[in-house]
């Protein structure tokens, strides 16, 4: 599970994040939605431990996998050793582990992963944080820069290691339609403050999400 | 007053900015949206002068101005306001704002050494429009501080009066309310309905859509790359390649 | 009122030091003239506009130079001065126009590699005297009147030093000034508002030059001998190491930070040429002071000594705790 | 003919001594994004080193051996003070680096004294299609190659080596997936000790070395690594033997005393032509 509890972090003078908190249940699949900027992603970094918080505490179960933002991969190393490093912390080197889970990893395995699609890129960064056999996974912006039948794929993906290994999943997204798709419950960011939070199924009705993302100007 | 025909610009093989035509009206607020990674920073670079265009052409107040520099097109009349902080640092809040009347000054090094009389009076008129400035965009009482230590907010106000004393005829704004809390972004949009009113013409850069259809009268989106609509903000709104850029596919 | 009272003392020690030192002293005194004249130039280029040299000792050598020969060749010492400056400042113009393309650690290491050149170059030709360099330089003299005494040019020393660092205030504090010190913390910010970036650039690396070129001028009337010995590629590493200790981007950091370091290498030759010290121990004291002072000063007070200084004064003053980081 | 034959074997050797300084700095400059100032240091800490064994009476391989160690030693403590501090900038780092240089020289002059030394290596010569080479140079060609097939399989091959490319990569990237970029570094900084020791047991017996050799060293080496834009080990292989081959010729048929000045200028235009490529915006939003 993920407890974050009042989180304060801030850049130099600039304040990213003011009195965060918010839970993830074990085996629960939950949305950070909210615009750019909002401190999505310096959420995302905490709870990796890339950053420290200025005050308040983050607390996870076991092992914590990020999938960054802009994927993030290696880009001079082939995708086996892309792979092969995200083991690092867990010590499992051999990168066929996730090729049952994604198999198109098998095919790729000797490319380049900088010469990749955005897709296919993904797909790596996911297979690299499946590596080090996570308990947590944070995913930051899994649809950007994708096609949606790409998109698509990778959430039933995600949908199924959820259900079917009880991984506890944080999706951080902008695309709010795929986040609500996926999940049942969420939280929404703006400007380094949750305003609202709740069931999916009521949150898509909710003016502050709409006001969030497009100030009420799409209706 | 601007014209933008045809230009590109790729990164290691890979189109930031393809194929893209726009142009400012004179008086005119024109904006321009588009989600993450949709080439607007690149577009920007590539009107400003800070990144030269692959192919097409940039045509500003009907100079070519698409090999110029960057500090001839500002000195030309183009202002910007970055997206990044970026003033000055180890330069007081005023300081940065006089930096913003080089163009429009002469004083070089040797009058400045010597302390000509003609430096001294640059100076003092510096000076006292940077605190004109200043004060149009509610920052007089912090003229001397430094100007790194501001909040993000009045940072971005600090780099607004920057640009604004260079007198610009066409202010391009890059991403000017992101990381503003809502009453600072309530407060820029005022401004800029101010100078819109005072006949000044901008150029909007804004992922976010309500801030640019409250401000634009004309809005052009931008997807990887490319213009997917121009037109009124209520236009854009209808249009479902708009909706779609931005929500994600209909399910 | 303070910083007059604290002005006026200054220049009055400044004037009365040359009358009351003796000659070795003396010696002292101008050299960390000449050292301050350069170093306030590395401050006013790394401080202020933001760009490295490690070949500032190239200037010194070329106002040494150039002031040396025309004096050799019977041109008035007083013109051979005045050229010292503008031949080394013309020099940073055409050395200059393809370096500062360059930036960081490539911009370090060609300015490194100009000095090399240069030095390699004195060293060979002719007309600079090869590796015996030039000797028998005239005493300087304006007209009739000429310097014989070590404490005349301990005066024209210092009185250029106050012309280099009043210049200094003077640009900084003004259009250009305001310039150079924008295009340090952004270029492209600073393009924006019109300022031609690479032309300040060169223009300010001229300047530095032109005050290293003075120094080397005095520095050739005084000794009466320039060699390329007398510039190895370490003078110019002391420079750097004296505006960094004092602090870059301050005019009295590059006075103090000279005369702190200059003044601690004194002591150590003092102390190395006590009975029992090795042979070695002056260069070996001198090369760990550099290297320790550069290190400590860098990591831990990278604002340098005099800022650090009187940050923690004016804190103290306002007794406002600031927060750290 | 045979004298250039002389001529290009021998400057293949001094090449390839400059290649192995140069792929020091590449290795240090990829993963912790620092020109490594003290990277000549580490061969004259090695060249004395070894002389001073031998010396003492100890045989052939141990002293070399150990020479190289010792300069990997001096990596890891100047990676100390360059990157161990966090928020050192690599500007800083550089200046850092600037200064351990200077410091060695201090502890290099206790030491061993500012006279240069010399240390035997392989005696007599071969004879090669009229040309006679030293068996020395032959030696330097034969030990530089094999570290240069050693290197690429180390971090072509080896996970830790393909960490090492992952820290110069995407730092952010290997951050996340939990490498510790900081201790990369300095293993870096061990790694360009022990390239940099190498060269220096290498060059000695041809050479003789002295405290203050590292300058010319440093400028060659970084003269040959901005070929590969400090970043590209085998472009830094070619750039160097390229150097050599152009040092030894220039002074085999009488220009011996511009060998600097051809060596400093080839890079600066390197440099220059690199630089004209680049635009500001795209180093400031780095």
């Amino acid at each position: 599970m993920i407890d974050v509890k009042d989180l304060v972090v801030s850049y130099g003078t600039a304040t990213a994040l003011e009195h965060v908190t918010l839970t993830v249940r074990r085996g629960e699949m939950v949305a950070l939605l909210g615009p750019n900027g909002a401190g999505k992603s310096t959420l995302a970094n905490t709870l990796a431990g890339l950053l420290k918080p200025s005050s308040g505490t983050v607390h996870a179960d076991g092992r914590v996998a990020l999938i960054p933002e802009g994927r993030q991969l290696f880009p001079d190393l082939t995708v086996a050793d892309n792979l092969a490093l995200g083991g690092w912390r867990s010590g499992q080197r051999d990168p066929a582990l996730v090729y049952d889970l994604l198999p198109r990893l098998a095919e790729l395995a000797g490319r380049r992963a900088g010469v990749l699609s955005g897709g296919e890129q993904q797909m790596v960064a996911f297979g690299r944080a499946m590596m080090s056999r996570p308990d947590v996974l944070v995913v930051d912006e899994l649809s950007l820069g994708l096609a949606p039948t790409v998109t698509a794929d990778l959430a039933a993906h995600l949908a199924a290691l959820n259900a079917e290994q009880g991984l506890t999943v944080l999706l951080i997204e902008q695309n709010a339609r795929l986040a609500f798709e996926l999940c049942r419950r969420a939280y929404v960011l703006e400007s380094g403050r949750l305003v609202t939070e709740g069931e999916c199924a009521v949150l898509a009705d909710d003016p502050r999400v709409a006001s969030a993302y497009l100030g009420g100007a799409i209706t | 007053m601007l014209e933008v025909t045809g230009v590109s610009r790729s990164f290691g093989g890979v189109y930031a900015v393809r194929d893209v035509s726009l142009s400012v009206a004179d008086g005119e607020v024109c904006g321009v949206i588009g989600p993450n990674g949709a080439g607007k920073s690149t577009l920007f670079n590539l009107i400003t002068g800070h990144l030269a265009a692959e192919h097409g052409r940039i045509s500003f107040l009907g100079h070519r101005v698409e090999r110029l520099a960057a500090h001839r097109r500002a000195r030309l009349g183009m202002s910007i306001v970055f997206q990044a902080a970026r003033v000055f640092r180890g330069m007081t809040v005023r300081e940065n704002v006089m930096v913003g009347l080089h163009g429009r000054t002469r004083a070089g090094f040797v009058s400045a050494a010597l302390r000509l009389p003609r430096h001294r009076r640059d100076e003092l008129e510096i000076a006292a429009e940077a605190s004109r400035a200043l004060e149009r965009v509610g920052l007089a009482e912090w003229a001397d501080r430094p100007a790194d230590l501001l909040p993000i907010g009045q940072q971005r106000a600090l780099q607004l009066a920057r640009a604004l004393c260079a007198r610009p005829r066409l202010l391009l704004l890059d991403e000017p309310a992101s990381g503003l809390r809502g009453n600072e972004r309530e407060r820029l949009a005022e401004l800029i309905e101010e100078l819109r009113a005072g006949g000044l013409t901008i150029l909007l850069i804004e992922h976010d859509v309500a801030f640019v259809t409250r401000l634009a009268d004309r809005v052009v989106v931008l997807d990887l790359g490319q213009v997917i609509a121009d037109g009124t903000p209520a236009e854009v709104r209808a249009d479902p390649l708009v909706l779609a850029a931005y929500l994600g596919q209909a399910s | 009122m303070i910083r007059l009272v604290a002005g006026l003392l200054i220049a009055a020690v400044t004037l009365a030091l040359p009358a009351v030192l003796d000659d070795s002293a003396l010696a002292v005194y101008i050299l960390l003239g000449l050292a301050a004249m350069v170093t306030v130039g590395v401050s006013l280029l790394m401080g202020y506009a933001g760009q490295v040299s490690l070949g500032q000792g190239a200037f010194y050598a070329i106002g040494a130079y150039t002031a040396a020969l025309l004096a050799l060749n019977g041109v008035p010492p007083l013109a051979g001065l005045v050229a010292a400056p503008v031949v080394a400042a013309l020099s940073a113009l055409v050395i200059g126009t393809p370096l500062l393309r360059l930036r960081g650690h490539h911009l370090a290491f060609a300015t490194l590699a100009m000095q090399l050149i240069l030095l390699s170059l004195a060293g060979q030709l002719e007309f600079t005297g090869g590796d015996i360099g030039l000797q028998a330089i005239p005493q300087f003299s304006i007209g009739s009147f000429e310097a014989a005494g070590a404490a005349t040019y301990a005066y024209l020393t210092w009185a250029g030093l106050a012309l280099v660092m009043l210049v200094t205030r003077n640009v900084i504090t003004s259009r250009p000034g305001r310039a150079l010190r924008a295009l340090a913390t952004s270029e492209t910010a600073a393009a924006s508002s019109g300022i031609p970036v690479g032309r300040y650039k060169l223009v300010v690396f001229a300047l530095s030059a032109a005050f290293a070129g003075l120094a080397g001028g005095i520095y050739c009337f005084y000794t009466g001998y320039v060699a390329p010995g007398s510039f190895p590629v370490l003078i110019s590493i002391q420079y750097i190491v004296m505006a960094v200790v004092g602090g870059l981007g301050t005019i009295w950091g590059a006075v103090v930070g000279a005369s702190a370091i200059t003044l601690l290498l004194q002591a150590l030759n003092t102390l190395s040429a006590l009975p029992g010290m090795p042979t070695y121990a002056p260069s070996v004291l001198s090369y760990a002071v550099y290297a320790l002072v550069l290190i400590v000063v860098v990591l831990f007070l990278p604002q340098g000594l005099l800022p650090a200084v009187t940050d923690r004064l004016s804190r103290k003053r306002r007794s406002t705790p600031v927060e750290t980081r | 003919m045979s004298a250039f034959l002389t001529y290009l074997l021998n400057g293949l050797a001094v090449g390839c001594a400059i290649a192995l300084i140069a792929s020091g700095l590449v290795a240090i400059h990829r993963v912790t994004g620092v020109v490594n100032f003290a990277q000549g240091t580490f061969a004259v800490v090695a060249g004395l080193c070894t002389s001073s064994l031998l010396g003492l009476g100890f045989p052939h391989g141990l002293s070399e051996l150990a020479a190289v160690l010792a300069a990997a030693v001096a990596g890891l403590l100047t990676g100390l003070a360059a990157i161990g501090r966090r928020g050192t900038t690599p500007l800083s780092a550089l200046i850092v680096t600037l200064g351990a240089g200077v410091l060695a020289y201090a502890v290099e002059i206790v030491l061993w004294g500012d006279q240069p030394r010399s240390a035997p290596g392989l005696a007599g010569s071969v004879t090669v299609a009229g040309a006679r080479i030293q068996t020395q140079h032959l030696l330097v060609i034969g030990v530089t190659a094999a570290t240069f097939v050693l290197l690429a399989l180390f971090f072509g091959r080896t996970y830790l080596g393909k960490a090492l490319t992952a820290c110069a990569s995407n730092p952010y990237a290997a951050r996340v997936v939990g490498i510790d970029v900081r201790k990369m570094g300095l293993l870096a900084f061990a790694l360009g000790g022990l390239l940099g020791g190498i060269a220096g047991v290498l060059v000695t017996p041809l050479r003789p070395i002295s405290f203050d050799t590292d300058v010319t060293l440093i400028v060659n080496g970084f003269a040959a690594a901005v070929f590969g834009a400090l970043t590209r080990p085998v472009i830094t292989l070619i750039g160097a033997l390229l150097l050599g081959v152009a040092e030894t010729m220039a002074a085999g048929y009488g220009y011996g005393s511009h060998q600097l000045e051809v060596a400093l200028g080839l890079m600066l235009v390197v440099m220059i032509v690199q630089a004209s490529r680049r635009s500001a915006i795209s180093l400031e939003s780095t």
